[in-house]
């Protein structure tokens, strides 16, 4: 069954189907309930499956994802919601030191299938810690899966594969993309078996082309997309990560193998940005067959702007653009 | 308190209800909904406009300091209501009303010296007001030029705090570094954090609790509990009320009609001093309530009944005063046409003041990362220059 | 509670002192410095081995549940002492001595059910014990070879938990999870979380309290204040007793005496029954004293005089309840010595099996950091292995 | 004069002459009082300079460096101690949200000088969290300043430094190297001017070389030079980098065009650690002078494992030894 979903509708549709397949799967955040979500992603869900099942926690992060550890524990799978990017540092203890470590540290007899989505990125005009790009602190720490999706087909399958792994999985959502729409087959095109779509792990070539290679994750695969269309001087080939822990270098690496070139764009700060690692793996990896270092076109090294400025930090088509000239004149 | 006081009505009706706080009785089983009864709260100002001593908190105040609060009530709330229209009108990207909350933040804020520091959430527009910030600087970070918009030592007001809880701790150390430097008695200084309901489940909040009480810091906690944090109502956060939560940290714990603006005055006018002489934190909850959505974004239709709000309507702070302030001949029609006529001016500059702001210049974003010089930031700024002077000259090439 | 009661000396006598709790007034101002009054708390066996029975918790145990109680304590206490040799003798990297908090761990790990779940900091090696984890077990960690040691589900004891304060959120939403399993009733399942008095300063812990009142959900805190976090005393940590905390946050708080078993199994029992029933959480604070050093690592001498130590090595809990069993023909010198022979067996047992712990493979680096594949570590294991067998057979070489 | 002192020691008696010299400078966090850090490393300074200055803080991290920023704002310098780099999580919001963005969100109005100590890395049989190298989280974080001594010499005029400087400085002190001893010119050879010394934010070439460069820092720096030193088919030039935000790539770079290969060396697992930003830069500006991709030389992408497997997670001399040989093979 095909139809045309928001970003944010195809997150609320992909919930919906996982919290009915699964009584385990539960909801839990702050606002998730009756308002749905301060952007309504939990629309309905409330209504619909109650209060045990869709949790308005309290306004506490570090509570939100310790309780969730805990009812993972008893054989839940709770879904957390953090409000906006820059409000999950609270709950850096409990991510990094416990959801992250316990199963390693119980010896591989626990398991902790918690998810936890982060409404991510900028380019919104909103008020400071709202347009944050924190997916490096996540993406470093071993024993945690990162995700982002970048249109509305990946947000319904992903977050259901998501939610039926068995490890903790950090699910970047584009908040500035949650409007965009396009046709989704919710069913028949994969089947309804999450493991006929593809793997929430592989990264896909979104745009083939010959001459520079872009690779770009959740807001920016369609800032890299269209920055594609308007390149006439270049061919260029879209890679959407989609998997930021861990990456899919095979096929990254064949894409860079056939182009030569790389162009890495994020949203996030430049030093140790997602970029960085790539860098450093393609660089190792497919050292013969490039023709210049990889370039990065990233947000800078300073705090997240206000908002009258925020088009000049952030990666715009130009500045991708920008990025394959330097990438092809080194 | 003030020198003229021959033309002045005083405040000396009796008090009609006890004002002091009792406990309900902890609710030993439940399903974590609100309390069945709600505790008694220090009120001066009834309802109806009455007022009523209270023998804890003497409020002494002549006939101008009443109208100045009156005054600052209704200004404060001209310039709540001129930023609302000015979101709509796409002049801000946000914004978040203090309606309804006025007399809370008023009445306390005017029980602040000089020399007193303030750390506040980012509602508190009454307070700003009141510490002499312009109101267009309160816009800058709604409005998305500067993340901030004053210079805190200057106004005894740190910049507004977005993630919630943080400031409770920044106002602890503050009050820690006052007692450093020995500025403890009656002409100390005391600081004020303030914080909503919400804000009381952090652990930051909670912590900055354990830190006041063990140093015994001068620093009174004000808590507006406006009942909702967003969508969720006052039950997700506590099941019993939340000035109770101060005693078990060891420190005492009030509530306040926080609508009214003497209780709040006075109430916080007394904890501030007990803090400035050595007498260590407190916490002062205000039950009063969010009239308004919580901010620009919200819908508040989509989690709570209109009549609830209606309820609280009858119920504003500054019509209990205008009542009280009439009644006992303090203030008169010109004066509260006067005040009117100010707020209207008042709301048409700052309408104005908001399109004056400009906005900052790209390499802005590079300017106050670091205070001393940042050899990474320097190169990448002046990549950036090369890179914006790149498209000069060439607009509309690409 | 039992069926064969018949030779059983039963726990009779009056008590003498009244065990309810009271409130010592919160001190208004100060220094932070500790309440110059201790407020009660609740004792079923007196210091020198006197039974008082207690009207809000009542205790009916037969003779030989009282000897299991004193085997317990013993036997607990001699893995402790071994495993300190253990450590002095290089096996063991550190260890955590519960010397002096024995009575509080057993008697309340001795309230749990089976179905129910305990959340223990890094010491609490007598309810491990009473939850049935080899002791060969518990040393893995601090051996290092391994950072867990048991199957949590099979003992229903989640692993040790070193940062402080983040077990009391995993317990509390375990018990919100024991809620959605409708496994609340007389029979239903309880969860408890053990924590110290320095934790009842982490955001955590209190965003735990936060989390549990509003859900009202089946969770027993118990905080061993062994008035101890590691150099620093209680007073930094609190200026009132920790039990009163949990009132502001609308749950029952109440103060046992820490090294009587029998209070802190009554009354661990009362509370995890009133949560197993629906009736929410509960604080307890064990009153005690580490008797030992912080760890193995740890020198007290430089922070608190012996005389201190001496005076709780008067209050010893495992003496207190010897007195009782031999004063009331419980126990005679044939059970006593049984046991010391019982312990000093086990301790011999437990020094072969540390010795006896294999050191993991280096490839188990990377077994389980993951339940499901992942293709990075598994390459980046690859490597490791290859780099490996590029020394084999070239010992020495470099 | 010159002394001999461990690291440890020329720590504190660099906080005892900062404490000395600006009665604004405050020592905070756990056990630093009466017990002098678990460590020793505040030793004698709370006997010296009393409560007041030398503060015992409850046991809550976010609350340590909450305070400290509010004292900040009043016009102290406190120096915090996070007693354990697995401990520093809590306090992870108040560090990044606050106080890395405080002096930008006042448009420059107020400034931080916060020092925030971290005893930091393995090799000491520990137990779980108190092996960590989790400098990749703030160095990521634009508004921080991240440095790390390796000798004693560093280790007492940097901490001194760090506490000078009006930004907030994270502090990484290589815990297995506090015992190592060195002589310190305390005071002539450099005068008791700071501004005389190397700025902290200056890298060093330690062993100059010609074949390879390895760039390491804090304890990793030892381990570099003894594999320079075990090397007797290359000649190694180590680079101690000293500062990791910001990154003196003037003189990596100048190392790096000499030698025309680099190995980087941390504790920190691989996926984003510094290594990867290094690389990521060489790379951009050394790319003509590269005969082979930068190596990494790195701890492994899982939690810190139990003790008794620390000596194949973290580099040792063969590893680095294993980095050159493939920087040189490739
Ligand atoms: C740490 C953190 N989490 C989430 C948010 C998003 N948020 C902004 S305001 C708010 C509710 C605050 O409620 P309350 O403390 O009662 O203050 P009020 O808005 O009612 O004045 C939330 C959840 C935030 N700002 N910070
Ligand atoms: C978050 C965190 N900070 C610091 C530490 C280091 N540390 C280990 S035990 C301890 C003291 C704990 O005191 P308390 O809670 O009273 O428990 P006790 O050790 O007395 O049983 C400290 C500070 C830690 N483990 N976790
Ligand atoms: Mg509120
Ligand atoms: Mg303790």
């Amino acid at each position: 069954m095909a139809s045309t979903l928001t970003l944010g509708k195809a997150l609320n549709a992909g919930l919906h189907r996982a919290m009915s397949a699964d009584p385990k799967v539960l909801v839990m955040g702050e606002d998730v309930g009756q308002l749905g979500g301060v952007f309504r992603i939990t629309d309905g869900l409330h209504a619909e499956f109650g209060a045990q099942r869709v949790i308005d926690t309290p306004l506490a992060e570090s509570g939100i994802i310790g309780t969730a550890i805990g009812l993972a524990l008893r054989g839940y799978r709770p879904v957390c919601e953090i409000q906006f990017d820059g409000f999950f540092f609270p709950s850096a203890n409990q991510t990094f030191t416990q959801l992250a470590k316990m199963r390693q540290r119980s010896g591989g007899t626990v398991k902790l299938p918690v998810v936890i989505r982060i409404p991510y990125g900028g380019g919104i005009g909103a008020v400071e810690h709202h347009s944050e790009s924190p997916e490096t602190y996540f993406a470093h720490t071993a024993g945690l899966r990162v995700v982002s999706c970048a249109n509305p087909e990946d947000a319904y399958w992903m977050i259901q594969q998501a939610i039926a792994c068995d490890d903790p999985v950090v699910f970047f959502e584009p908040k500035r993309r949650y409007y965009e729409k396009a046709t989704v087959d919710t069913e028949s095109g994969h089947g309804s078996d999450l493991s006929t779509v593809t793997p929430m792990g592989d990264a896909q070539v979104v745009r083939s082309g010959t001459d520079v290679t872009v690779a770009a994750y959740g807001p920016m695969v369609k800032t890299a997309l269209q920055a594609a269309e308007a390149d006439e001087e270049h061919s260029l080939e879209v890679v959407d990560l989609r998997s930021l822990s861990p990456i899919d270098y095979d096929t990254l690496f064949a894409s860079v193998r056939r182009t030569g070139r790389l162009v890495v764009v994020h949203e996030a700060p430049l030093t140790l940005g997602m970029g960085a690692e790539i860098a450093a793996q393609v660089t190792q990896h497919c050292f013969y067959h490039l023709e210049a270092p990889v370039q990065r076109v990233t947000g800078f090294d300073t705090p997240y702007p206000p908002s009258r400025l925020e088009e000049h930090y952030l990666p715009d088509l130009d500045r991708v653009l920008d990025g394959v000239d330097r990438a092809v004149a080194f | 308190m003030s020198s003229n006081q021959s033309r002045d009505a005083r405040t000396t009706t009796r008090r009609r209800a006890s004002g002091t706080r009792s406990r309900t009785s902890t609710r030993q089983s439940g399903t974590g909904a609100a309390p069945e009864e709600q505790p008694e709260l220090v009120q001066l100002l009834s309802e109806n406009g009455e007022f009523h001593e209270h023998p804890e908190y003497p409020l002494d105040l002549d006939s101008e300091q009443l109208r100045a609060l009156y005054r600052d009530l209704v200004l404060v709330r001209r310039i709540d209501s001129e930023a609302v229209l000015l979101q709509r009108t796409g002049e801000l990207g946000l914004w978040a009303s203090l309606l309804g909350q006025e007399a809370a933040q008023v009445g306390s804020a005017r029980a602040l010296h000089s020399q007193d520091m303030v750390f506040p959430s980012y509602r508190e527009h009454g307070v700003a007001w009141c510490r002499g910030v312009e109101p267009r600087q309160l816009l800058e970070m709604w409005r998305g030029v500067s993340n901030g918009g004053w210079d805190p030592a200057k106004y005894g007001l740190h910049l507004y705090t977005i993630v919630i809880g943080s400031q409770a701790l920044h106002a602890t150390g503050y009050a820690m570094g006052v007692q450093r430097d020995g500025a403890i008695g009656p002409d100390g200084s005391a600081v004020i954090a303030y914080f909503g309901d919400g804000a009381t489940s952090q652990g930051d909040t909670n912590e900055a609790f354990v830190y006041a009480a063990v140093n015994n810091a001068p620093v009174v906690f004000f808590c507006q509990n406006n009942q909702w944090a967003i969508s969720e109502p006052m039950e997700r956060q506590s099941r019993v009320p939340l000035y109770q939560r101060a005693a078990g940290f060891g420190f005492p714990g009030v509530r306040i009609d926080g609508n009214d603006v003497l209780a709040s005055l006075a109430v916080t006018r007394r904890a501030l001093q007990e803090a400035r002489e050595g007498n260590g934190p407190r916490l002062i909850e205000a039950f009063t309530y969010r009239l308004g959505a919580h901010t620009t974004n919200d819908d508040p239709k989509r989690y709570r009944p209109s009549e609830e709000e209606e309820k609280w309507r009858q119920r504003d702070p500054i019509a209990r005063l205008r009542t009280y302030l009439t009644q006992a001949g303090i203030a008169d029609e010109a004066f509260l046409t006067g005040v009117d006529t100010e707020a209207e001016e008042l709301g048409e500059r700052l309408r104005a003041d908001c399109r004056g702001l400009p906005d900052p210049e790209p390499t802005q974003i590079f300017a106050e990362a670091y205070a001393e010089p940042h050899r990474h930031l320097e190169r990448q700024r002046a990549e950036f220059v090369d890179y914006l002077a790149s498209f000069e000259g060439a607009e509309g090439e690409r």
